[in-house]
């Protein structure tokens, strides 16, 4: 992935996450405060902001820079927790201008480890880890199975998906979901739902190959 | 939604206005933050107290900057922890070279943003300590779960700890004696409707004319379960009744909050406050202080919270300790 | 009807019953009436104030019962002005020997229970005045009809007054000191929510989700006009203007009140506050001093009155004096 | 009337005053606090509560009894007023156990100046005077030209509905409807009403001549 692709990644999450603010918010309403679409399209029009400035810098300087953002405008859980995963990605690729697939299995996973060093959550805690976890494990498993780009993409949004209908069945153990204990039941959880829909655009925009 | 603002996006930055223009005497803004601190901070040599967390709860937590109580209130959107920078700026601004203690309420949220704060501060050698208050008695306390909530009762410990500063401990006496009062104050809530959060548009539940919820916290989330309304003795004595089952008040003396959850007539708080008193005089335990009122609330959510607060001597006397501040004055 | 109550006829004998459990060292109830009189009183020498009024309106008045403002308050059934042996038994409470100034509010009912009250004190030959405000602006005054209504600005007299009494004036300058502070102040609110008064279980009026009332009492009633819903701005300077068209304040340093109706979030008021404090500044006018929070409320109802005292050099030495009491506490 | 019908009359009053206590605290809501059937059902219950007592005492004890009452648990507007007008018809009657109609036409004069004296409103200003004071003016002119009793109380509920019917075209200059200006146009007054309903049971009563 160039770095025109990570800027047009990154345009897109911002335009989706826009498009779904709502959505995000009714979710949380069920069984958080209400605020997950509203407190990340408040991050990402911050960041998207930054983009114009970000043309010509490297991937890593892309990714802190999107990270600084969302940590200083986002709050909540969600803020410290993509902020983190956002952090820990770009310094993967401090100073590169393209994106490697063995780049984007370390991104994912220094991502997943911000996020759970963080957060103290682990799968099955009906967090957004429910889906970033089998995500990054069914895409690492394709390109050891040597898969190409898009078999390995569709695993991985399967996996994804799949890990957000788990959502739904369990007990929120983490987040504010958690104070509801059964209630928490048969709802899907928004920061799942959000990672789901960032890692879509992720896979839609390396699609196009612009 | 029915509110008296400009713009939803815009209602924490204008109430932050309104509140320094009505108490310039108590709190400043700092430029650019969403962040009140004393007027005449930092104050020298002693310990500060900065507390925080989502807009919404007022006059938690800007109404209790003053002294006796907080140094600095960091104030995120609605019902939003407030990020790490806007917590660091408050902690450089408060910092009177004796460090600081940063307040903080159970939710991952809060946690997350006062923890990279306090990493902040420590890159910059400001001496930060924390305590996390979980005295919300209706979730199930478990190391495998998040932990019980904060609510109302942190304003016990604004109260307690702000004393202990303002009296001239050091940053491990007041956090011994925050950790304290945190150990000994258990609170529970329930609420008669929703709120709406103005970014939000809609309110966060629904409630049918004869249900209540009952359990929940102080940001429009739904409780532990929803019940049929009961008599005010009724709901009264199940929160109680959660409460002391929880710890051993028993002979010892205690500090009441009554707390309206921002819609509910004192009247209502004061007919609350006649069973609480009642119910812990059968038992034996001694009332020694009680506030009634809109301490911790949710927005224009009609309900309360109930809080004991099991007190020593140390606790007493800091408890008494005059304070002054735009919503909590004590001669 | 939503409510925290147990029996609709019984909320104010149980909520006075709270207050006293929750303020014994302020006040205490006579034994018999709904009436609260400071918990040390009566004052030997001092004079004695009494307010009151249908309840409903908490804190007012029992929670202004303290060093510094009243001696005594007197509670009627919700929004229903006492009868005059509650308010007789009140000034009989009170007097310590100076006489006792009655502060009445501008309602039919209240006028004439008080005046009651007063001739019964006067057949045993206690000195009593009394004084009516009528700070409510939205009504039209005229002397065909009963002028206006006496509303949030009541507040103020409670303080100065009060202060006046605590400081050692006699009744004729206790009574001048509240005759200024009436001629000088002007109120003016609205609300986004009807109120339900419990007895009668049922919301005092309608109103659709995009409507208002304007230039209403503090009684649920109704106000001169219903009016879509605009935004904080607007509507606090509808407000504003109208109160500044009543009286000249130009050049005139102000107290101000941002009131709340019960139902109505802090932030809300604040942020009215936020535009109070700029269209008065556009004019010239200085701000002293700012209340912002529920002092004279209607039960649930969310809306808010804005007020505003012009104040003299012994308006603000009044203003600045010491209180102690439930509501309102002041170094 | 005698002793045991004016006992009657009040026990009656007591219990049409419940009966429209929803009424009239509906009439008080559109153009004033919502209290006045509240107000007087909580006077009256206590009335009710001291007619034991009062079976073997004189007219002018009985009104003034009903007055104390009345003027210690009504409160409002309505409690002194109808209070007053008790106490002052009862004052007419001191020590008798039999109304005359002579003595109705004093107590009934005496009562709307009491009325008037305490609450300083006149006819017009849309109060319980705009029924009480035609009515009186009819009762006392029937009996001028020579009227029986039911024909003078038939005149008196006449012109006593016909001033409730007009409270409901003219502004309130007086008690708390007062407030509402223009807006007080169009609804019943409800103290108007209140009397109405009070004068329409004495008549009730004095038909059955019991
Ligand atoms: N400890 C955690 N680890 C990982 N994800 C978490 C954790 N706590 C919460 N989350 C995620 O954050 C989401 C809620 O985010 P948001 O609503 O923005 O914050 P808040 O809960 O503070 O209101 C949850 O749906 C969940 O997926
Ligand atoms: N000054 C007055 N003179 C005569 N009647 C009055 C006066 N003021 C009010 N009233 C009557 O009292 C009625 C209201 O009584 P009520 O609702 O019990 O008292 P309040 O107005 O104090 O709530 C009005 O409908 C009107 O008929
Ligand atoms: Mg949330
Ligand atoms: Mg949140
Ligand atoms: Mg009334
Ligand atoms: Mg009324």
């Amino acid at each position: 992935m160039t770095r025109d692709q990570l800027l047009k990644v990154i345009e897109e999450i911002t335009i989706v996450i826009e498009e779904n603010k709502v959505h995000l918010t009714d979710l949380d309403q069920a069984i958080g405060d209400g605020d997950h679409g509203i407190n990340l399209n408040r991050g990402f029009r911050a960041v998207k902001e930054k983009l114009e400035s970000l043309r010509d810098k490297d991937c890593g300087t892309i990714l802190k820079t999107a990270a600084m953002s969302l940590i200083s405008t986002v709050g909540g859980a969600s803020g410290p927790l993509y902020g983190t995963a956002f952090m820990k990605a770009g310094a993967v690729v401090a100073g590169k201008e393209y994106i490697s697939v063995e780049d984007s299995i370390k991104m994912f996973d220094e991502a997943i480890q911000g996020i759970i060093a963080r957060g103290k959550a682990s799968r099955g805690d009906k967090t957004m880890l429910d889906v970033l976890v089998p995500a990054f494990e069914a895409w690492k498993v394709a390109f050891e199975e040597g898969e190409s780009t898009e078999k390995a993409s569709e695993k991985m949004l399967g996996a994804a998906y799949q890990g957000l209908e788990y959502t739904k069945t369990i007990i929120a153990k983490k987040g504010r979901a958690n104070y509801l204990g059964e209630r928490s039941i048969g709802h899907q959880d928004p920061g799942a739902t959000s990672s789901c829909i960032i890692l879509k655009t992720i896979v839609d925009v390396m699609a196009k190959g612009e | 939604m029915k509110k008296i603002i400009n713009h939803p996006e815009a209602v924490v930055e204008e109430m932050l206005e309104g509140v320094v223009k009505a108490h310039p005497q108590y709190v400043r803004k700092l430029e650019g933050f969403n962040v009140l601190v004393r007027a005449n901070g930092p104050v020298n040599g002693k310990v500060a107290l900065v507390s925080g967390g989502g807009s919404g709860h007022e006059p938690s937590h800007g109404g209790f900057v003053g002294r006796g109580m907080l140094d600095g209130a960091v104030a995120g959107a609605v019902f939003t922890s407030p990020t790490p920078d806007q917590v660091f700026e408050a902690v450089k601004a408060v910092d009177g070279g004796a460090g600081v203690l940063l307040v903080i309420k159970n939710y991952t949220g809060d946690i997350m943003n006062f923890e990279m704060a306090a990493e902040m501060a420590d890159m910059e050698s400001i001496k930060v300590a924390s305590v996390v208050v979980n005295d919300d008695v209706a979730v199930e306390n478990s190391t495998w779960t998040t932990g019980r909530r904060g609510i109302a009762g942190t304003v016990f410990i604004h109260k307690i700890a702000g004393a202990a500063a303002e009296k001239g401990m050091d940053l491990d006496e007041v956090k011994r004696v925050a950790e304290k009062t945190i150990a000994n104050v258990r609170s529970m809530g329930m609420s008669l409707t929703p709120c709406t959060v103005p970014a939000a548009g809609k309110p966060s539940f629904e409630l049918a004319e004869n249900e209540m919820e009952v359990g929940l916290g102080i940001h429009g989330e739904p409780g532990t379960h929803r019940d049929e309304i009961k008599t005010a003795d009724e709901i009264t004595t199940h929160l109680v009744e959660k409460i002391l089952e929880d710890i051993d008040y028993s002979q010892s003396e205690v500090a009441l909050l009554i707390n309206g959850l921002g819609g509910t007539p004192l009247m209502e708080l004061y007919i609350m406050n006649r069973k609480v008193s009642s119910i812990l005089a059968e038992k034996g335990i001694k009332v020694y202080k009680t506030l009634v009122g809109n301490f911790m609330t949710s927005l224009e959510m009609a309900g309360a919270s109930v809080s004991i607060l099991k007190l020593d001597e140390e606790l007493k006397e800091l408890l008494d300790a005059t304070a002054d501040t735009p919503a909590f004055t004590q001669l």
